[in-house]
């Protein structure tokens, strides 16, 4: 590596190293001083936040590809690293959230120090830290050995961090089934790797994109990784960890997981279809569209039922995960048969997306934990009104909920509409099929993305708006400066991506270079200020006007409306008459999505009690009347459930080994020894 | 005096000593010394062989290569670790009163006398003491296993000496047929026939392949079940659940690797005259079935240190089908994963001992809240539990990483019931560990006094295998592969 | 540059007209409706003058009214001022066509309904709270139907830039496509249920079981009212020209001369009115439907689009 | 080579085998417990005689170690042991009922054959004359392990143990003019410390359970214990559905 080009793999080192030493502080140091959390540990985590930035977009500015080793591991397999435009991306994606979470972090987790929440707080630092560390490590990875190790550790760590507060038992469970789906995912993706370092005779990956393979074997490598970073990445039907693990870290570990974590899967999906086995084919791109359609779709349908608001954001999660394989999808179909410039358009909205719902989700999690840090409420139903008394909050909130929605000028908009695009290129395919699905799969999206946008309007209306439905809603205040320094430097971001796409997709052309060595020359050529991703006559959008547009309208408004006309009057809303409307008459989540499940039937197993206390006498009048409606996951019932079954049955049979009678035993090896006597003569 | 005599005869001469003073509170101490004398000798006996190569001692009675001075060194480590663990524990048992002066005194000098044999064991050159070794090991622990005097406790015990008994005689009968095999073809001086560097070295090659056959099927089944290999493993949890922990640790941290090295040893002499590959799957199949079936077990299990001794079965199972499928990356995964399982394995039971003292059971459902009451203990188990289920970055998983890439490369199929087996010996390990672990602790849970010195030397050391294998540490094993497999991983 | 400078003139030149007509037509809709079910008609001013009338209100606000709900108008506004500025009326080849393609216009819906939404939310009542519900139900349905019956046209146009497409048909004749068949019948289902129109909808009535998009706006008032009125009327007006144009692209100017735009003028300005008569008739004969019927209607709307994106492909591609 | 043209003592060492054999099965059949240990003494005896023949025929005069070892240890020291014991244990008296004892005698004779079968492929290699009484020696090694099988009481199984002890011996002696010295010596040793430790065994078992029937030893069986609690099933991932992830 030249000296100069040697630097950014310096800072990416220098980025791992903050992690560790912010790791040992709060290993050694928090337990007799927990400022040391707030400014030792934090600290070191946003210096490795910013350090792996300036790496990552150095790589990707620079076109760099530098690799390093160390005299780890195995005796006759170093550690290999290497940095390149695709783990520079995600490095700056993952630096990025750090970033954020190491601003918010230090107020946030003031509630663990002391109150109701107490725990100790030196675990909390360390697999912090280790859960990032794994993550840089593992983007950096240049050999399977050091890829595995990494990646299982972000898992393990990750474990520890969902299982944090561990009094919970319903923590405990999800904790044990993330732990068990990630455990066997890893050994599915280690198969993976098994079969491309048979084939090129070695684990680091430069052996792995040498190796030869034959259709078949190509394919099984394939679908192990997929299977393997599918489950990490929340894909259905293997997502049944994620809603539950999520939800129940704490706030600023569920950003990072929902932001970074699961991307590491789909950067594994990337780093082994388009770099290691190199060649993809059309055929999986196909499972991946169609496993990527069912993901945003379900995800979303999932999440409009949920009243748990991070239980909710984690679904969105899914869904999300399924827009960004839809992309890889139609990039693998359209590289697959031969039209290289949409496999990297598709390719570019699949990467868009998923920087953009780091950002968002990320967001949306820093303000979820927000809400709880203030409120202590989990339940939709349990908040309301926070508009009022927490606005900033429910500003950068709600630049969350636009921008998922999908809703111009914000980012999400920007990376679908990619979608939409590369999809309606259908035409252009041989295989009619094809042609057909292609567009029915942007549709479905399209529906996704009305279903999201319903589903954040419920989610940020009943959290926000209205009127407080619990007392701690009604005292809640706005949080610490730092917490709203770390939304909204994601939120200003999320413009900024969602403004000025045309540059954004200037800077990721080195990451297409390197994996199909093709780039999108036409996307820029109108300027900054037109995206025009195939040519000018096919497809444009320019969000800057859209912004200006919204501007000019508030600005006239202000002029020819506003100014000059009386302050407006307050009086109370119209209640029909019935006095005074209280919090209670308020639409509820459920009630909110009640169309929508009547109209999507049977997507949910839904238990739905309706429980009322009738008051004794004559004429027995219902005196309190209690509603709770629980959603399962079919595939949670259809899946897991009966293996599970059948692995504890299994366990049951097997008891009868073990008789306890001396006799038995002897009988076994008695047997035993006849046995092999009479199959060697 | 050598330093191999040294490394022998200090157990020996401390047993005996302990079998008169081994009641004085002074004892555990003496233990503890004796266990840094052995160790030492061993370290630089090690470091001798390392520079010098084999070497033959003792009139050719003893022989050390690469394969078995790094058993040796483990075992006299993991005895000197288990009995600076065993101090406090014995004490707390004392203060208990299950156990007498008279108990105290025969489980110090026991648990001398085992390590001096299974010591012996390892560094034997000949086949027929070796078996020898093997049938004292057994006998010196059967009284370790019954130290309580439980009914249960007797009980193991009974089972545990029938069934190592006969299987132990199947052994010798093995060793009888290699005799007899060996000495018709080198008729002349009959003492050395049995001698492991006479059979191995030239003349090993062309020994009748009918006799050795028949030989290697009484021993697997013989060793096998002292391995713990299902379907002989039936003593394994009855004794590993009703002995004192110390013995635990040192039984399924040791006498396993023992009894698996006695058999690859053997299956080294086979595929030398067989030519066929009859003996590596034979062990394959045993292998798989063991790692399979004890994966189950852990499920159902209501007793913490059961579940961790079917957790032994099921690594000593994937070790064997490493050995069993031969070549060097699977060789020398496997003899990883014999170092690094022994080392997490003993650290596990030290943990649990001083777990079951805290509970004041052995019953899962009844351990609650550990990490609560002593962190200590509770993150001890519970990265000793981590370690074990083969998470980086600890050693175990690079072990099996490596097994992994090895079937990959030879039986590409064979790794679906491997990758099953893992996760369904992972969930069962999980399941208990986290309500043991985690959650509100019973209201009135003491912190007991606890050692954790053992635990944290043992998991550094898991650890740092995990991360890089040092020079010599590797090149030895390297050495250890090429003598078995015949080929070099490098 | 300086033709340039012109287009960018005569394009925000319709964009204004764009705004300026949208309550003419909604007049004109009201009177001939009123013609249609003999009762005495307003004058087709009518609208102007509600608008003015609201904008002159003294501004009345539920006292726990949030900034968002303050901010709602505009936004929505915004956005329909946006879509009406890449919908060519007159003319195509209109620079301003560039900003928003079919897919960033149907995006520019979706945001002023999800704020409308969420004001409907803001107050607290049960009303909004039952609208915003409702709304996000239809549009849930309306928009991939929409898309899917858009995404036809663009196949078939093969861009997805409006004008482009209206020029391409234009300029390929009369060609009868059955996808277009279909597509325009999916098309108009569709946007009867955007423009809250019999039978999804009636902007009649505030009759709390029926309302939908009059639920989420019941708590404005004065000049906030009219941005929102005058919004959804040139919503309505969107979609008027957009089936125009689409299927019945015929004498829209494709130069800038004067001549040409009064042409396209003119013609545009016909086809609506007939348009308007049309869907009079549709309101008149059809009944509101229940809320949970209109589920089918619009899935019959996605099926119809389905119909024409796949005799697309099958019938006029012979892929 | 038929027994007709061998040298007297070959004939009698194959004798001498048989009676070996006729003895294990003697104590297949042999429900009480004094016969059953002079039967063992007895088998002892012949094993001892027929090493000390061999010896003279193949003039290894080391073989007569190993007999003196065989007849110390399996026909004194043992069955003294054994008597003295049951006699303490007062226990001399008392017989166990063997289930199907015909189908045990049958399957004796079908463990002979498998033996015969077995070593068919092996004793080409020897050049004794009496090479078949590997066979022999198998057999009673065999016969040894399916007493320990079938049999419930401690004693009974020490035995079993014993005797397969003896048959290696045998095989030892009649394969290979016995093993080396040394491994004899450590061989006799271990045997001779198992059989004190099964003495102490014998009073442990004796006082924790009452009796030395081994067959009710099951406080340590599986086999009808129920799966762990339910709520330890709900850490599993079979815990089937649980109320969405919100603690509390």
């Amino acid at each position: 590596m030249s000296a100069a080009g040697g630097t950014p793999l310096l800072l990416a080192y220098a980025a791992v190293a903050s992690t560790f030493l912010s790791g040992a502080i709060s290993l050694f140091a928090v337990r007799r001083h927990p400022g040391f959390l707030h400014f030792g540990s934090f600290l070191f985590l946003f210096l490795s936040g910013a350090a792996s930035i300036v790496a990552g977009g150095w790589t990707l500015l620079g076109k760099h590809t530098l690799t390093g080793r160390f005299a780890l591991g195995l005796p006759w397999l170093d550690w290999h690293l290497r940095i390149d435009p695709l783990s520079g991306f995600f490095l700056v994606l993952l630096g990025t959230l750090v970033v954020a979470i190491s601003l918010y972090g230090p107020s946030y987790t003031r509630e663990f120090a002391r109150g109701p929440a107490a725990q100790p707080l030196p675990p909390l630092g360390v697999f912090t830290a280790l859960f990032v560390l794994g993550m840089q490590v593992m983007l950096l990875a240049d050999d399977a050995l050091v890829f595995m190790i990494f990646w299982e550790m972000m898992s393990l760590s990750g474990y520890f961090l969902v299982v944090y507060q561990h009094q919970h038992a319903a923590n405990r469970h999800a904790a044990f089934l993330y732990l068990l789906l990630a455990h066997v995912g890893a050994l599915v993706i280690l198969l993976s790797f098994g079969v491309l370092a048979a084939f090129g005779g070695g684990l680091t990956f430069d052996q792995m994109r040498a190796a030869e393979l034959t259709p078949l074997w190509a394919t099984i490598a394939f679908a192990c990784a997929f299977l393997g970073f599918g489950t990490k990445a929340g894909m259905v039907p293997l997502h049944v960890w994620l809603p539950d693990a999520h939800p129940v870290a704490p706030s600023h570990i569920s950003a990072l997981m929902s932001g970074a974590m699961i991307k590491m899967g789909i950067y594994g999906i990337v780093r082994v279809s388009y770099d290691l086995i190199g060649d993809v084919r059309w055929e999986w791109g196909v499972v991946v569209l169609v496993i990527g359609t069912a993901s945003s779709l379900l995800g979303v349908l999932y999440a409009l039922m949920q009243h748990d608001l991070k239980r909710l954001l984690a679904y969105h999660s899914i869904e999300n995960i399924g827009i960004i394989l839809m992309g890889l999808g139609l990039s693998m179909i359209f590289l697959g048969s031969g039209h290289k410039m949409l496999g990297t358009l598709g390719l570019i909205a699949a990467l868009y997306h998923t920087l953009n719902h780091a950002l968002f989700k990320g967001l949306l999690f820093l303000g979820a934990g927000a809400v709880l840090y203030r409120t202590h409420a989990h339940d939709l139903d349990h908040m309301g009104g926070l508009i009022h008394r927490m606005p900033l909050t429910a500003f950068l909130f709600l630049v969350g909920c636009v921008a998922i929605s999908a809703l111009p000028p914000f980012n999400g908009f920007v990376s679908e509409w990619l979608t939409f695009q590369t999809a309606l290129q259908a035409p252009v395919l041989k295989n009619g099929l094809l042609r057909t699905t292609l567009p029915i799969a942007a549709a479905l999206l399209a529906l996704t993305g009305a279903l999201a946008a319903a589903c954040f309007v419920k989610a940020f209306g009943i959290a926000f708006l209205g009127k407080p439905r619990t007392r701690r809603a009604a005292r809640a205040r706005e949080v610490p400066a730092g917490m709203l320094v770390g939304m909204a430097l994601l939120a200003a971001l999320c413009l900024l991506l969602g403004v000025f796409p045309t540059t954004m997709i200037q800077a990721m052309a080195p990451i297409t270079q390197l994996l199909v060595h093709e780039a999108l020359p036409s996307a820029a050529a109108q300027g900054w200020l037109w995206l025009t991703p195939i040519s000018p006559q096919v497809a444009s959008y320019s969000a800057p006007f859209v912004v200006a547009a919204i501007v000019v309208v508030f600005g006239l408004g202000y002029l020819f409306l506003k100014r000059g006309a009386a302050a407006p009057r307050r009086a109370y809303a119209w209640d029909c008459g019935f006095g005074q409307l209280n919090s209670r008459m308020q639409y509820t989540s459920s009630a909110f999505s009640q169309p929508i499940r009547r109209v999507f039937g049977g997507v949910w197993k839904v238990d739905e009690q309706i429980d009322t206390l009738a008051s004794a006498g004559p004429i027995p009048r219902v005196t309190s009347l209690h509603y709770s409606l629980h959603t399962h996951d079919w595939s949670w019932l259809r899946c897991y459930v009966p293996i599970g079954r059948v692995v504890l049955a299994a366990a049951n049979r097997i008891g009868f080994i073990q008789t306890g009678n001396i006799h038995t035993y002897l009988k076994f090896s008695f047997v035993t020894l006849l046995v092999f006597l009479w199959i060697v003569s | 005096m050598t330093l191999l005599e040294v490394t022998l005869l200090v157990p020996l001469l401390g047993g005996l000593l302990l079998a008169v003073v081994g009641h004085r509170p002074v004892a555990g101490w003496i233990n503890v010394a004796v266990g840094v004398v052995t160790f030492g000798a061993a370290l630089v006996m090690a470091l001798e062989v390392f520079a010098r190569g084999p070497q033959l001692s003792g009139g050719r009675m003893f022989y050390i290569d690469a394969f078995n001075v790094y058993l040796v060194v483990l075992t006299a480590f993991v005895g000197l670790t288990t009995s600076i663990f065993s101090r406090p524990y014995m004490r707390h048992e004392v203060e208990r009163g299950r156990v007498t002066d008279r108990r105290l005194r025969l489980y110090h000098s026991m648990y001398q006398c085992f390590l001096f044999s299974m010591l012996l064991a390892l560094s034997t050159n000949n086949l027929g003491v070796l078996w020898v070794a093997m049938e004292l090991a057994t006998l010196t622990t059967v009284l370790l296993v019954s130290l309580y005097r439980t009914p249960e406790a007797i009980e193991a015990a009974w089972k545990y000496f029938i069934l190592c008994g006969v299987g132990i005689a199947q052994a010798l009968f093995g060793t009888v047929l290699i005799y007899f095999a060996a000495e018709n073809k080198l008729g002349a001086d009959r003492d050395d026939t049995l001698l492991w560097t006479v059979l191995h070295g030239s003349a090993g090659a062309n020994l009748d392949p009918a006799v050795i056959t028949l030989a290697f099927v009484f021993l697997l089944v013989g060793y096998g079940t002292k391995v713990g290999l299902v379907p002989l493993h039936n003593w394994l949890p009855d004794a590993h659940s009703e002995g004192p922990t110390p013995m635990s640790a040192v039984l399924s941290g040791l006498l396993l690797n023992v009894a698996l090295y006695a058999l690859v040893r053997v299956k080294m002499l086979v595929d030398a005259s067989l030519h066929t590959n009859l003996a590596g799957h034979l062990m394959m199949g045993f292998g798989l079935l063991s790692f399979t079936v004890a994966g189950l077990f852990l499920h159902r299990q209501h007793d913490v240190k059961r579940m961790f001794s079917y957790s032994s079965i099921e690594h000593m199972g994937l070790i064997t089908f490493g050995f069993g499928m031969g070549g060097a990356l699977a060789t020398f995964g496997a003899l990883l994963h014999m170092t690094v399982h022994s080392l997490t394995k003993s650290a596990i039971f030290i943990t649990v001992g001083h777990a079951c003292q805290l509970a004041g059971t052995q019953r899962i459902d009844q351990i609650r809240g550990l990490i609560r009451t002593q962190p200590a203990i509770g993150w001890g188990l519970l990265i000793g539990t981590v370690a074990i289920a083969g998470f980086p970055p600890f050693g175990v998983f690079i072990s099996e990483f490596l097994l992994l890439m090895a079937t990959m490369k030879s039986w590409p199929w064979l790794t679906i019931p491997l990758l099953v087996g893992f996760g369904v010996a992972f969930a069962g390990l999980f399941r208990h560990m986290q309500r043991m672990v985690f959650g509100e602790p019973p209201p009135k849970q003491k912190p007991v006094e606890a050692n954790m010195l053992p635990v944290v030397v043992h998991l550094l050391l898991v650890l740092l295998l995990g991360l890089a294998i040092p020079g010599f540490l590797s090149r030895w094993f390297e050495q250890a592969t090429v003598l078995i497999s015949g080929a070099s991983p490098l | 540059m300086d033709s340039e400078l012109t287009a960018w003139a005569l394009a925000a030149a319709q964009a204004l007209l764009f705004i300026a007509a949208a309550p003419l037509l909604a007049g004109w809709v009201q009177r001939v409706k009123c013609h249609a079910q003999n009762r005495a008609a307003p004058a087709v001013w009518q609208p102007y003058r509600n608008l003015a009338k609201l904008l002159r209100k003294k501004m009345l606000l539920a006292e726990n009214a949030s900034w968002l709900f303050r901010a709602v108008p505009y936004i929505v506004f915004g956005a329909m001022l946006l879509a009406a500025a890449v919908v060519p009326l007159i003319a195509v080849n209109l620079p301003s066509a560039a900003i928003a393609d079919m897919i960033v216009l149907v995006a520019f819906f979706a945001l002023a309904r999800f704020f409308t939404a969420l004001a409907g939310l803001d107050i607290g009542t049960a009303f909004g709270g039952m609208g915003a519900s409702r709304e996000m139900m239809v549009s849930a349905l309306a928009e991939p139907a929409m898309l899917m019956a858009v995404f036809t046209l663009s196949m078939t146009a093969s861009t997805t830039n409006l004008s482009v497409a209206t020029g391409y048909v234009l300029q390929s004749g009369l060609v009868l496509r059955p996808s277009f068949l279909f597509a325009l019948l999916a098309l108009t289902m569709v946007a009867v249920a955007e423009t809250s129109r019999v039978p999804v909808d009636n902007p009649a009535t505030h009759l709390e079981l029926t309302m939908l998009h009059e639920a989420m706006i019941l708590e404005y008032g004065g000049r906030h009212l009219a941005l929102i009125e005058w919004a959804s009327q040139i919503k309505l007006m969107i979609y008027s020209v957009l089936i125009v144009d689409f299927f019945f692209p015929w004498g829209i100017a494709t130069g800038f001369s004067a001549a040409a735009l009064a042409v396209g003028a003119l013609a545009v300005a016909a086809k609506l009115m007939l348009l308007a008569v049309i869907l009079v008739v549709w309101e008149t004969v059809l009944a509101k439907m229940r809320l949970f019927r209109v589920p089918q209607f619009l899935g019959f709307a996605f099926m119809l689009s389905l119909l024409a994106m796949l005799t697309h492909v099958v019938l006029e591609t012979g892929g | 080579m038929g027994v007709a043209n061998l040298g007297l003592y070959n004939q009698a060492i194959i004798l001498f085998a048989a009676l070996a054999l006729f003895t294990s099965f003697i104590m297949l059949a042999q429900g009480r417990m004094m016969p059953l240990i002079f039967t063992f003494a007895w088998q002892g005896l012949l094993l001892a005689v027929v090493s000390v023949l061999v010896a003279i025929v193949s003039k290894h005069p080391e073989l007569y170690v190993s007999a003196a070892l065989t007849f110390t240890l399996k026909v004194v020291l043992i069955p003294w042991l054994l008597y003295r014991l049951s006699v303490q244990l007062n226990m001399q008296y008392d017989a166990e009922a063997i289930e199907h004892p015909t189908l045990l005698l049958l399957g004796g004779v079908a463990l002979v054959i498998f033996s015969y079968f077995v070593a068919q492929s092996i004793v080409h290699l020897s050049g004794l004359a009496t090479r078949n009484t590997i066979a022999v020696s198998i057999a009673i090694e065999l016969l040894g392990m399916l007493l320990m099988c079938v049999r419930k009481s401690a004693v009974a199984q020490v035995i079993g143990f014993m005797s397969m002890e003896s048959g290696i011996f045998f095989a030892a002696v009649v394969s290979t003019y016995g093993m080396p010295l040394v491994v004899e010596l450590g061989v006799a040793f271990d045997i001779l410390v198992a059989a004190i430790l099964f003495g102490v065994f014998f009073f442990h078992l004796r006082d924790s359970f009452g009796s030395l029937n081994v067959g009710q030893f099951n406080r340590l069986s599986e086999a009808n214990q129920p799966m762990p609690l339910r709520d330890a099933a709900g850490e599993h991932s079979s815990g089937g559905p649980h109320p969405p992830g919100e603690p509390s």
